[in-house]
């Protein structure tokens, strides 16, 4: 397998995290972060919960630790400006590294890596966007970022809980949650952490402040797990008021220093309004933009959530991990947590053995790239002689490049052509009363659906029935389908996973849109489209399975025999 | 007018290098369009109808149509390829559907 | 015209008691306590009042009719899952109303707190 | 993949390479060079010089429904010599078909062993169509040959045209090109050469072609145009047989292969009397086994005669022959059948039409082509050649040419290893040869307008097919018409200065209407040379319509004076081996 080092993207508390660990494991790291610091946004906390101790302190312990290994690089002022996957296995990163002399050039580094971790962090969502809170507008309006610097010494207020305008007292402290977060005008989802931040500094306000009262205004208190402990602590210890509502608008007063607050109380159908010193906004997270990463997978919102649940950090590049908020939004814990799932599935790569991969007949093949293209983890490439390959360190052996080969050059040893081909042979050599059916079986979850429904019903009810596991529905190649409908077999089924729990992400969709295209030519050939069809079946599924065989052998019955026969 | 491209289902060979038709024509007469990244006949009067490119496209989105000073439409031929075997569906002027199938590969 | 509560204005939440007060915030608002009152016709339920007392709307509470439909029974304060005395609040805010002098009591209540 | 646009001489990136044999054009007899060398010797470089791609080049494009030629049990090398003189009127070079069929039956089977299903009986040997034919599933043949190719370890390089030959003084020592899709000039040295680049189709006036969308609705590859007789008659190679053109029987309308049905089904000729046509009016010349060129011309031969139109007879045919007579179709020209079903005929009631093709230079079919020794070299030193562009051998059809490119490798081979001269690149010639070819970009980006590639092939198929006995003339032609057509041809060659491209497709249909221009040139020469009409309807002289074997019993060979630029003529004695 290729040589080469880790890259760690961004130096915050889950890059920090995963170089360390890595390091510790003896695998060569190299970490870029383009800021002039490292330790991120957890280095500008005041406090971590639940145990409020002071974050520079875990920090300290691994920046130290990293920076022991010889082994380990740590490049400051630095981001990626290019990643190329230059031969399996390898990713050739350019970064550059801008110097702290503003005379000096920004210097170029190349670095090839064998994996990268994506740690980029996300941003902070711009409160200034919504209008009604006044935002950089009213003094007095913080964000909760803010409202942390007002608590550390090198503060604006040199750490004293003082009104971070006037310098004059607090009594009176209103938060507002959900300020971007779960608004289709600004952030759909919910950024999850910001509740329990609020929490945190209510607590802050209590513990240092002894007239002090607060106010919360939420949608939510969305605290779960252990977190829910804390909120009730704090609740019950420090009594904040909750306002379930959001504040319709925030004004200054200007005799009074005050902002008033407007509201509606959702619990008691009330109207109501408030003065206060400070009002702090728990902003939302925004997913960080990172171009240069291509084909790497995003949710709908554009963070790297990879897949959940088996997969979390696997980002359909092989060799690239995410952690920390660049997966979702989270705290300093989760990222932490995050972090070790992203090292954890870099050092099994870094050791994995090898397995099942497909073979490429480059005596067939063409080049077309299909497979390049549609391959879920980017494990097939264009190698340097212009054939595509396969990194068996890479692949999953799902066979989706099979599938797509117009040229039916890749083979996936124990599930390739031969195998259709004697099965499908095989079929037409026996001979049953009702309609033939080809039934591919995805050997994820629908294969073993199958497997309980034979016990099951001890065969009876799926005569004419010719079952074929493949590793994944979108391992079935188009002209597999083709040969069973022109060599005269009645049907041909594809039970798969639903589209949305493809374990191979894109092997039920990919198959969908093969099917599609066959169906539609189909028809020009006057050949029912339904003799092929698609179904989604999940493992505990297997009485759906038969129901779906039925509906489709009753169907087959209605049409009659294949005129191919 | 030979080889007709359904613009909905030709994928362009997902844009990679070059298109399947586009590279097996040997009269170099597929290419892609600039624009939209579907494959079309370049000069249709120049094609020997071999059908290789009708063959070669992965999505099924070519149609051989034949010149109408030699034939009324809409009949069709649509071959459909498995992998040992072709089958042909012909459709005549008059909607009579005639079928062949047969190996093309011995093992 | 539309009754604005305000909620910083500690004037009214100053007839409270703090412990009243304190318990009262404890309250999640989750609805149970209503549920099970036996008593209940409309509203405020024993959920909304709390609310009002959350919110420093104290006269508002003295006024509801809650007070004197109350039977007593605490399967209130036996349905809480924050374990709040939910059948207490509702005794002191009977003593506080009866203490004020425009507070309308229903005639056969009065009778039985006079007796 | 970004379009590439026209770029002047000096402009265009050059790409030189090396390679021990080169192999221009990657049909059948190319591929079969190729894996022939690596046999012999899998150390050396074997390299493909293909305008289109390997997997769908050439004859084979759209596949084949039969082989036509193979030795079956209880025939024999010299019966297939002495049919295939009778079918040629009397000349051949004998040499060369019976080292061609002696090498004929291995390549066949070797390609069943690679993937091509042959049509077998019950007790396993091949179905015979006809005395030498046997029928074949052929409508993949050609990817399976391309498939075995790139097994062998040859370098194929699709899409470059193959211009010029690479000279060394007398001597070919590779060729040049441009690459379609790069947009760059190929200079590729070899130590040995082989031309396969096929037969020449386009000549003609098609009379399919009505301009518009049918314009390549021929019955050869429309893709063959003569390029490699071309570049051999510029390198000084000597030709013979030209005038033994190619006119046979089609389908009308549709210019579909015939033996197919008349062959494969026992389908007569039949004219709008219902007569037998060869079985009446041929009997005295062999009826159905009269030569190839009579029954070619036979059915034109009743239209003039005011007996047309003509059909071959399929209304004896039963349904499972019909839809047997269809899949044959489907293998070597799918669109035939979609020709019926476009005009609803039954074939069992109504008979197919038929009419006679444009007329071809196909070396597979006639003698036409270079003239070459036993060992497939031809005149200029280093070149050798096989398939439809050599010559002498006529009725080498898919076997023959697939054998033959098994002889040239060997022949190739021979050579290489002896020949130790080295050449260095001549800066002169290179320059020469890209002012030539990119002369109508240069047009395009310095004027702007002239004759576009289409304008010219259509003028030169006019002239050919009125001045040179097309099929709208009945292939007739006289001195004065053929003198005519040189003098235009002449005209022609000047006016390419004026052809421009817009693209690099563009750029090989200039290059291509020049080569058909070259090969037309030398055509006419050997039509105009032979005073006498040997095979009517390939060649009817009207001024001299009879068979002179005293004066003519011999090849007719030219060679274009590459010092002079004239076409000179001369003739090869015709030896009988087999008796």
């Amino acid at each position: 397998m290729a040589k080469g080092k880790i890259l760690v993207v961004g130096g915050g508390i889950a890059g920090l995290t995963a170089a360390e660990k890595l390091a510790r494991a003896g695998v060569a790291v190299a970490l870029a972060e383009k800021s002039p610091y490292l330790g991120g946004r957890v280095a500008r906390l005041h406090r971590y919960y639940p145990r409020m101790c002071p974050p520079r302190c875990g920090l300290e312990v691994l920046i130290k630790s990293l920076s022991r290994f010889s082994h380990a690089e740590i490049h400051l002022i630095t981001e990626v400006t290019g990643v190329q996957r230059s031969i399996p296995g390898l990713y050739t990163v350019t970064l550059q590294k801008k110097s702290t002399d503003l005379n000096q050039q920004a210097e170029e580094l190349v670095i090839d890596a064998q994996g990268i971790i994506i740690a980029a962090g996300a941003d902070l969502y711009n409160a200034s966007l919504i209008k009604e809170y006044g935002y950089g507008r009213l003094p007095g309006v913080i964000t909760s970022m803010e409202m942390e610097s007002l608590f550390r010494p090198e503060g604006p207020t040199g750490g004293l809980p003082v009104h971070p305008v006037t310098g004059g007292p607090l009594r009176r402290v209103a938060f507002i949650q959900c300020v971007g977060s779960r608004n289709k005008n600004h952030l759909p989802y919910c950024s999850g952490y910001c509740c329990t931040v609020t929490l945190k500094q209510v607590q802050y306000l209590h513990q240092s402040l002894k007239d002090i009262r607060t106010w919360i205004f939420y949608q939510d208190i969305r605290t779960p797990g252990s977190k829910e402990e804390y909120y009730r602590h704090v609740r019950e210890e420090y009594r904040p008021v909750f306002i379930r509502g959001l504040p319709s608008s925030v004004e200054f007063k200007a005799d009074s220093n005050e902002l008033l607050l407007k509201s509606e109380d959702t619990l008691s159908k009330k109207r109501v309004t408030g003065s206060f010193d400070l009002v702090v906004l728990a902003t939302g997270m925004v997913p960080p933009a990172l171009t240069h990463f291509y084909g790497i997978e995003k949710d709908t919102f554009g963070f790297f959530s990879g897949h959940t649940p088996c997969e979390p950090s696997e980002l359909r590049r092989s060799g690239i991990w995410a952690a920390g908020c660049s997966q979702s939004p989270m705290d300093a814990g989760d990222s932490v947590k995050s972090a070790l799932a992203a090292v954890t599935q870099c050092l099994v790569k870094l050791q994995q053995q090898p397995s099942v991969y497909p073979e490429i007949n480059t005596k067939k093949c063409d080049r077309c790239g299909r497979c390049v293209k549609e391959c879920a983890y980017g494990a097939c490439i264009m190698g340097s002689d212009g054939y595509p390959a396969v990194d068996p360190g890479d692949c999953r052996s799902c066979g989706i490049c099979q599938g797509g080969c117009p040229l039916l050059c890749i083979n996936l040893p124990g599930y390739g052509g031969k195998k259709i081909e004697e099965i499908v042979d095989r079929a037409l050599s026996e001979s049953s009363p009702g309609p033939s059916i080809l039934l591919f079986l995805c050997g994820n979850d629908t294969y073993p659906a199958w497997i309980k429904l034979v016990t099951q019903v001890n065969g009876r009810g799926l005569e004419g029935i010719i079952p074929c596991s493949v590793p994944c529905i979108g391992a079935v190649n188009a002209a597999w389908i083709n040969e069973a409908l022109i060599s005269g077999l009645d049907g041909v089924m594809l039970a798969g996973c639903h589209p949305d729990q493809c374990h191979h992400a894109v092997g039920t969709s990919l198959a969908a849109t093969r099917l599609e295209n066959l169906k539609e030519t189909l028809s020009r050939m006057r050949l029912e489209p339904e003799r092929v069809c698609l179904t989604g079946i999940t493992i505990d599924e297997s009485a759906k399975l038969l129901e779906e065989i039925e509906k489709f052998r009753t169907l087959l019955e209605k049409l009659g025999p294949n005129p191919f026969k | 007018m030979p080889p007709k491209v359904d613009q909905q289902k030709c994928d362009g060979c997902k844009g990679e290098k070059e298109a399947l038709c586009e590279a097996i024509c040997p009269g170099d007469l597929m290419y892609l369009k600039e624009d939209s990244l579907k494959a079309d006949c370049r000069s249709p009067r120049d094609c020997w109808d071999c059908m290789s490119c009708v063959k070669a496209c992965p999505q099924g989105a070519i149609e051989t149509r034949l010149p109408y000073q030699l034939g009324y439409y809409p009949a069709k031929l649509i071959p459909l390829l498995g992998s040992k075997r072709v089958s042909w569906t012909c459709i005549g002027q008059d909607e009579k559907v005639e079928r062949f199938s047969y190996k093309n590969r011995n093992d | 015209m539309v009754q604005v509560i305000n909620i910083t204005d500690s004037k009214e939440l100053r007839v409270l008691d703090p412990v009243t007060l304190n318990t009262a915030a404890i309250c999640e608002q989750c609805g149970k306590c209503g549920a099970a009152c036996p008593a209940l016709i409309k509203q405020p339920n024993p959920t909304a009042l709390i609310r009002l007392i959350q919110l420093g709307s104290v006269t508002e509470t003295l006024h509801s009719p809650l007070l004197w439909t109350c039977i007593g029974c605490e399967q209130c304060t036996a349905a809480c899952p924050q374990k709040l005395d939910v059948a207490h609040i509702v005794r002191l805010l009977r003593r506080l109303s009866a203490g004020e002098k425009d507070v309308c009591f229903p005639g056969i209540m009065v009778d039985f707190l006079l007796a | 993949m970004g379009k590439i646009v026209p770029v002047l001489p000096q402009d265009v990136e050059e790409v030189f390479l090396e390679t021990d044999l080169l192999i221009i054009g990657a049909g059948n007899a190319g591929c079969y060079a190729a894996i022939e060398a690596k046999r012999q010797k899998p150390d050396i470089k074997v390299t493909l010089m293909e305008k289109a791609h390997i997997d769908r080049s050439g004859c084979l494009a759209g596949g084949m429904d039969a082989i036509n030629t193979y030795i079956r049990k209880g025939e024999t090398v010299e019966n297939l010599v002495r049919w295939s003189r009778a079918q040629a009127g009397g000349l051949l070079r004998e040499d060369l078909t019976i080292t061609m069929a002696e090498e004929l039956n291995k390549a066949i089977e070797d390609w069943e062993e690679w993937g091509l299903p042959v049509k077998k009986d019950d007790s396993g040997e091949y179905i015979a169509r006809g005395r030498w034919d046997i029928a074949i599933l052929g409508s993949e043949m050609k990817v399976i040959l391309a498939e075995k190719v790139r097994e062998y370890g040859c370098e194929v390089i699709n899409r470059v045209v193959a211009t010029n030959f690479l000279m060394d003084g007398n001597r070919v020592v590779g060729a040049m090109g441009f690459h379609l899709r790069e947009g760059r000039f190929y200079v590729i040295k070899a130590k040995a050469t082989i031309v396969a680049t096929g037969g020449a189709g386009g000549i003609y006036k098609p009379y399919t072609n009505d301009g518009n969308d049918c314009h390549h609705q021929i019955w050869y590859s429309p893709f063959n145009v003569g390029s490699g007789y071309a570049m051999g008659i510029r390198a000084g190679a000597e030709m013979t047989t030209f005038e033994m053109r190619w006119c046979a029987v089609r389908t009308k309308d549709f210019n579909g292969p015939i033996d197919t049905i008349s062959v494969g089904y026992n389908a007569a000729m039949i004219n709008a009397r219902g007569e037998k046509i060869l079985a009446e009016r041929y009997a005295h010349l062999g009826g159905d086994a009269a030569p190839r060129y009579i029954r070619a011309n036979a059915p034109m031969e009743e239209w003039l005669a005011g007996r047309g139109p003509c059909y071959v007879d399929t209304t004896h045919m039963t349904p499972e022959q019909i839809k047997d007579l269809k899949t044959d179709y489907l293998n070597e020209r799918p669109t035939f059948v979609l020709f019926l079903a476009a005009r609803n005929q039954d074939i069992s009631k109504n008979p197919i039409e038929i009419y006679g093709s444009d007329p071809y230079i196909v070396g597979g079919h006639t003698a036409s082509g270079y003239w070459i020794d036993v060992k497939r070299a031809t005149t200029v030193s280093g070149l050798f050649a096989c398939g439809d562009v050599a010559g002498g051998t006529p009725n080498k059809f898919v076997g023959g040419c697939a054998a033959e490119g098994v002889l040239a490798a060997r022949g190739a081979i021979d050579y290489l290893q002896c020949s130790s001269q080295n050449y260095n690149h001549d800066r002169d010639q290179l320059n020469r040869e890209k002012a030539r070819i990119f002369r109508p970009f240069e047009r395009r980006l310095n004027v702007g307008e002239g004759i576009s590639p289409w304008e010219m092939e259509e003028r030169l198929q006019r002239l050919m097919d009125e001045y040179a006995g097309g099929v709208h003339q009945f292939y007739r032609m006289n001195r004065e018409r053929l003198e005519y057509a040189l003098k235009n041809i002449a005209v022609l060659k000047d006016q390419a200065k004026y052809l421009v491209a817009g693209d690099w497709h563009e750029l090989m249909k200039c290059s291509e209407v020049i080569d058909m221009i070259d090969t037309a040139e030398v055509l006419v020469h050997h039509l105009l040379y032979r005073e006498e009409t040997r095979w009517p309807g390939w060649q009817n002289r009207v001024d001299f319509p009879e068979r002179n074997d005293e004066k003519f019993n011999c090849f007719v060979n030219s060679r274009r004076n590459p010092d002079t630029g004239q076409v000179e003529m001369l003739t090869r004695p015709y030896e009988k081996i087999v008796p």
